[in-house]
């Protein structure tokens, strides 16, 4: 199987992401440059975290207009697995596979520590061998990373089981204190209808060896090839 | 010609850099200040003869591009002052 | 013809005698363009004439040094086929003129200096000095400065692992920001600042050119006084998003050999990088000045040549070969421009169309600059600080609220408050993150892992500037061998006033001399560096504050340790000797409201002996924590052992006490005095023994020993309990020593 | 009352902002836009009775915290469109 790693002219956690799945993962990993018109023949794409043309306008603004986007919905829309990591969940709320939007921190300050997220659903391929409720520690860094959408989206989002992240403490409790970023129902991650468009603020990539911390990003990288190779059969959680 | 470009967050969503103004301004003593809002401004320097085609030009650029129509609103403006149409 | 007045010389900041010299070189006058480019040339800050014959005496050679001081920054080998690329330098003016871009555009200086050489970065460090945060414009300024780190490095996407700040008065109008960046390439493929091959064309790419910075190396050597703010250039404004394109081209483009010299347009910008290639590679350089991108109409050749618009490289390719280079930054967006081409003349020649605007041979401007040996004289204020009568000193506090006071000062706090708002752990090779001790990157590819720390200290260097040099010499290497790393160069940022002062003078000299005694002594050859004059507002200078930046390597990247205590129960070892000593210390300063008294003296040798045990303790895997007594003493050590650990505690046993005077001056020497060659360290219990032996072998006395536990700190003298405090309490007042002052610190 | 405040650079100053987003327009086909320059842009609503008590808080407050004058200039006009004052 094979990850292809879209490159925006300023992404900067793509080297990250391609080195969690080709050297920790061991899977084949390919850069995709934005001005690329096809996939390469990924499996599985990842949007990277980073600061797209500077974030300059608004996060993620300016990339939906890249080349790549185009083979990028196309695979979308025909079940392949898509995931934003930071930037990558920004970008992805701009061309609208996910909804809503992203608003400054509350702190209005770039923040970068380690943070709990709980997995609220298991049935994602970037979620399907974690255990239910899990509680992963990974860093975020962003400075906008507060995402908002209006009442009637959220009630939605939750209907459908939509929101795959919380924000959490330690021990799993949905507190306002854990909310690193002042996210809507303390929303880390998100994904689409169809289930296989998975967006998050906190970076797996950053958590996958012991080296540099924690290795609780794993589990979403391991969903991926679990769900690719048709071992991990999508459960529901 | 110069069209100006307002980009706002819609009144339902929650601005943190305009809470964080008017916390500090409170701080500062300006209890005259109520509410602070933060948006976007731009100034387009567009190849338009007339204002029609200017209007017609921001309102795309400022649809597609400039505003996020999920959280935001915009309103266009000629230099002049004279309002040219709002959308959000 | 302009006739060239003593006026103009003023405005440009040149001598009668500069300008004899300059009349000399060119047998005729110098056009207003030229007069502009001899000014910035030879500008302190370009040129450092007052401080270049006292630089000449450090060390710069050693077996690991691949390139010494000269080049955009220096470079040592560090194993497995690698070279560590790293520099420090200040952007102190800009940064108090506006905060957030003067910091900004300071990162973004060094990262180009590191690019430039083929190295990628892949770490910054940054050594901060602000006024007392009582005053809300300092806060702002301090608020600015860190958001503009942060804004930088996040964008670009190299890692802020680490640093250090401090308060003082006298930085109140002139603040320091020093920034650190290294960056890592293949032995063999550093590429130099060099322009040859007659005929090669010279590249012009990156952002277009403004007047911002007009003069801004000028202004770098000039003090500040009321006027100032008129004289101001248009501010920098980075653009990190450009430097991120310019940084990932020009290493593409190095991975071709089609490129000969490149260099950064950093202070000076055109003048400076087209001078210095062509005075390295001992030829001319030949631009047309109507090719410079602009950003603004009607600039003159005089505004080009002397612009310090960000994000710009100068470039020598070689001929034939200009097809693939534009080709490689078109792919990025990017547009490379022809601006000319090397000669054999050795002249700078500038042109605008076909009339030629500027020539100077490159040599003499660029090499040729007038060197000052200054007058020196010492400070009348040393005789009035150096003697401090203990038992004058106000009673000590009880220990517990003496300890809470410094650790809440803010100078010893918590900077989490600082290093949340950097991107500490973007390219997943943060090993020891900022707030664990020194930076700890890892080598993916390699096992192994480079430590760096910057660290430096005003207030001694006030006292007496070669010792306190010496100290930051050894702080910072001892920070670095803290985390296991073997320290192997250093490179120095030198913040001083006003050198045309005999006593500035003294102290920068006093402090160049200690620098190179304790680098030699530590075998820490310096690869390159910076100096920073005329830190001064209103005839206020700064305390001399030269900042060592040390780095070292460790061989298993498995074996790097941190300051905190491991989870359950340990040994504890006071390694090294010497009480600590009042003078100059931070106790002295916040809970007795004094800078005064002598240091404690440092040992090169006990210093050396305790570094190589460190790392071979580390390298054995014998310890499992290390943290050197720094600021606040060995109390301040002990209590940030404990942080971060869940609030575990640990009590300290010392031997005896003794010495003459009173007994509570006495305490308080012992529990917050400083002086260096002090870690504490943390072992295993099977460990301990083979511990004990090996420092005895080395000649590293044991001072003190304990054990990390239950929930309070607790350091006892002769079986007398001197300090007995709450690990919680302590550690409360920690985190809240910085962020107090700021109002978001709820989130 | 309703104040608004436009905060835009100094001409002389560097906008990669406002560059940025005129290449990607450009990337975008629209070659009609000649340049944009982005600025900031504030409501503030104001417990005053006059204009011109509005104004002069406004104006203390755009001062004070909402420009960097080294940097940046403001423009204050009520929400009548009423122009205020300015000040660079
Ligand atoms: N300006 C800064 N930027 C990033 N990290 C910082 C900064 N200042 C302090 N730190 C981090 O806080 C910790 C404590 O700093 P300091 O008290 O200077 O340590 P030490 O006494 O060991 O030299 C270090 O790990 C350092 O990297
Ligand atoms: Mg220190």
């Amino acid at each position: 199987m094979k990850f292809a790693i879209v490159v925006f002219p300023g992404s900067n956690c793509d080297h990250d992401a391609y080195h969690a799945a080709k050297h920790v993962l061991g899977a084949d990993a390919e850069f995709v440059w934005h001005k690329e018109t096809d996939l390469k023949g990924a499996d599985v794409v990842i949007l990277p975290g980073g600061f797209s043309y500077g974030d300059y306008l608004r996060t993620g603004a300016i990339a939906r207009f890249s080349p790549v986007m185009v083979p990028l919905l196309a695979f979308a829309k025909t079940g392949g697995p898509v995931l934003g990591i930071c930037n990558g969940f920004q970008v992805l709320l701009e061309v609208g596979l996910l909804p809503g939007g992203m608003l400054r921190n509350r702190s209005v300050k770039f923040q970068c520590e380690h943070v709990y997220v709980r997995v609220e659903a298991l049935d994602t391929p970037f979620t399907c061998v974690a255990a239910s409720g899990q509680v992963l520690r990974m860093p975020i860094a962003h400075g906008e990373g507060n995402y908002f959408a209006p009442p009637d989206v959220i009630e939605t989002l939750e209907a459908n089981r939509q929101v795959v992240f919380r924000y959490c403490d330690a021990r799993g409790a949905v507190v306002d204190a854990a909310n690193p970023n002042g996210s809507t129902s303390s929303i880390a991650g998100l994904c689409n209808e169809q289930r296989n468009v998975v967006a998050l603020m906190p970076h797996p990539e950053r958590a996958c060896e012991l080296a540099v911390g924690s290795v609780d990003g794993l589990v979403v990288f391991e969903s991926t090839v679990a769900a690719l190779t048709g071992d991990g059969m999508l459960r529901t959680g | 010609m110069t069209v100006r470009v307002f980009v706002t967050l819609k009144p339902s969503v929650f601005d943190p850099q305009g809470r964080t103004i008017a916390d500090a301004l409170h701080a500062m003593g300006y209890d005259g200040v109520r509410d602070v809002r933060q948006g976007k401004y731009f100034e387009l320097d567009l190849d338009a003869d007339t204002v029609d085609v200017a209007k017609k030009l921001a309102d795309e650029v400022a649809d597609k591009l400039l505003a996020n129509p999920v959280i935001e609103s915009y309103r266009i403006e000629v230099d002049e002052g004279e309002k040219l149409g709002s959308r959000s | 013809m302009p006739v060239i007045d003593s006026k103009t010389l003023e405005h440009h900041g040149l001598s009668r005698e500069e300008y004899e010299k300059i009349l000399e070189i060119l047998g005729r006058e110098p056009s207003l363009t030229e007069l502009g480019i001899f000014s910035v040339m030879w500008s302190e800050h370009c040129s450092y004439k007052s401080s270049r014959i006292h630089l000449r005496t450090l060390p710069t050679t050693g077996a690991c040094v691949v390139q010494g001081p000269g080049e955009n920054a220096g470079a040592v080998d560090v194993g497995d086929g690698l070279v560590a690329v790293f520099k420090i330098e200040s952007h102190n003016h800009p940064s108090f003129i506006e905060p957030y871009q003067g910091a900004a555009t300071g990162v973004g200086g060094i990262i180009r200096d590191i690019f430039t050489m083929g190295a990628r970065p892949i770490a910054l460090l940054n050594s901060l000095r602000f006024g007392p945060l009582d005053d809300a414009r300092t806060r702002g300024i301090l608020e600015g400065v860190i958001a503009g780190i942060g804004g930088y490095g996040n964008s670009i996407g190299i890692p802020t692992i680490g640093g250090e700040i401090a308060f003082e008065d006298s930085y109140a109008a002139n603040p320091l920001v020093n920034v650190f960046c290294l960056g890592i390439a293949k032995a063999g493929t550093l590429v130099m600042g060099q322009a040859s091959g007659e005929g090669n064309p010279v590249y012009y790419v990156g952002a277009k050119t403004g007047r911002d910075g007009i003069h801004g190396a000028t202004m770098a050597s000039a003090e500040f006084d009321e006027q100032s703010s008129e004289k101001r250039p248009a501010v920098q404004v980075g653009d990190p998003f450009m430097e991120k394109l310019l940084l990932e081209a020009c290493l593409e483009l190095m991975q071709t050999d089609a490129l000969v010299g490149i260099q950064d347009m950093g202070a000076a910008g055109l003048t400076c990088s087209t001078s210095e290639m062509g005075a390295r590679g001992g030829t001319g350089i030949d631009i047309d000045v109507s090719r410079i991108p602009q950003r603004e109409s009607g600039m003159t050749p005089y505004e080009i040549m002397l612009s310090e618009s960000q994000e710009r490289m100068l470039m020598v390719v070689r001929h034939g070969r200009e097809v693939e280079v534009e080709r490689i930054f078109k792919k990025w967006d990017l547009h490379a421009v022809s601006i000319g081409k090397v000669t054999m003349d050795g002249q700078l020649r500038v042109r605008e169309g076909d009339a030629v605007v500027a020539e100077i041979p490159n040599g003499k401007l660029a090499d040729e600059a007038p060197l000052y040996d200054r007058p020196i004289e010492t400070p009348a204020y040393l005789e009035r600080l150096c003697s401090l009568e203990l038992n004058a000193l106000p009673p000590l506090p009880t220990t517990e609220s003496a300890l809470r006071t410094l650790l809440g000062s803010v100078t010893v706090s918590s900077k989490r408050w600082v290093y949340r708002q950097y991107d500490h752990m973007v390219r997943t090779n943060t090993v020891l993150p900022a707030g664990m001790g020194a930076g700890v990157v890892r080598l993916k590819g390699t096992n192994r892992a480079l430590a760096m720390s910057v660290d430096g200290n005003g207030r001694h260097c006030y006292l007496d500037p070669h010792l306190g040099a010496m100290l930051a010499v050894a702080e910072a290497a001892r920070n670095v061998a803290c985390s296991g790393a073997l320290p192997i160069a250093a490179t120095n940022c030198l913040n001083f006033g006003n050198p045309e002062r005999p006593e500035i003078m003294w102290q920068f000299t006093r402090a160049v001399e200690g620098i190179g005694e304790a680098c030699l002594a530590l075998e820490l050859p310096i690869t390159g560096g910076n100096v920073s004059f005329y830190n001064e507002t209103d005839g206020q200078a700064i305390y001399p504050t030269p900042v060592m930046g040390v780095v070292g390597v460790i061989e298993d990247a498995t074996r790097v340790l941190g300051r905190t205590f491991p989870a359950g129960e340990s040994a504890i070892l006071l390694l090294g000797s010497g009480r600590g000593v009042l003078g100059g210390s931070e106790y002295l300063k916040t809970v007795c409201g004094q800078v005064a008294g002598s240091l404690a003296d440092l040992s090169l040798e006990s210093e050396r002996a305790l570094q190589r045990l460190l790392v071979e303790l580390a390298a054995a895997g014998l310890i499992q924590s290390a943290h050197d007594c720094s600021d606040g003493g060995l109390a301040v050590a002990l209590a940030e052992c404990c942080f971060d650990t869940g609030s575990m505690g640990a009590e300290l046993m010392m031997p005896d006490g003794g010495g003459e005077g009173r007994a509570d001056a006495i305490d308080a020497s012992i529990l917050f005095g400083e002086a260096p060659s002090r870690v504490l360290v943390s072992v295993t219990d099977s460990d301990f023994g083979v511990v004990r032996a090996r420092a005895e072998a080395a000649g590293v006395p044991i001072a003190a020993q304990g054990r990390s536990g239950g929930d309070r700190i607790r350091i006892s003298i002769a079986g007398r309990l001197l300090l007995d405090m709450s690990v919680v309490d302590a550690e409360v007042a920690w985190r809240q020593g910085l962020e107090r002052f700021f109002a978001d610190r709820a989130a």
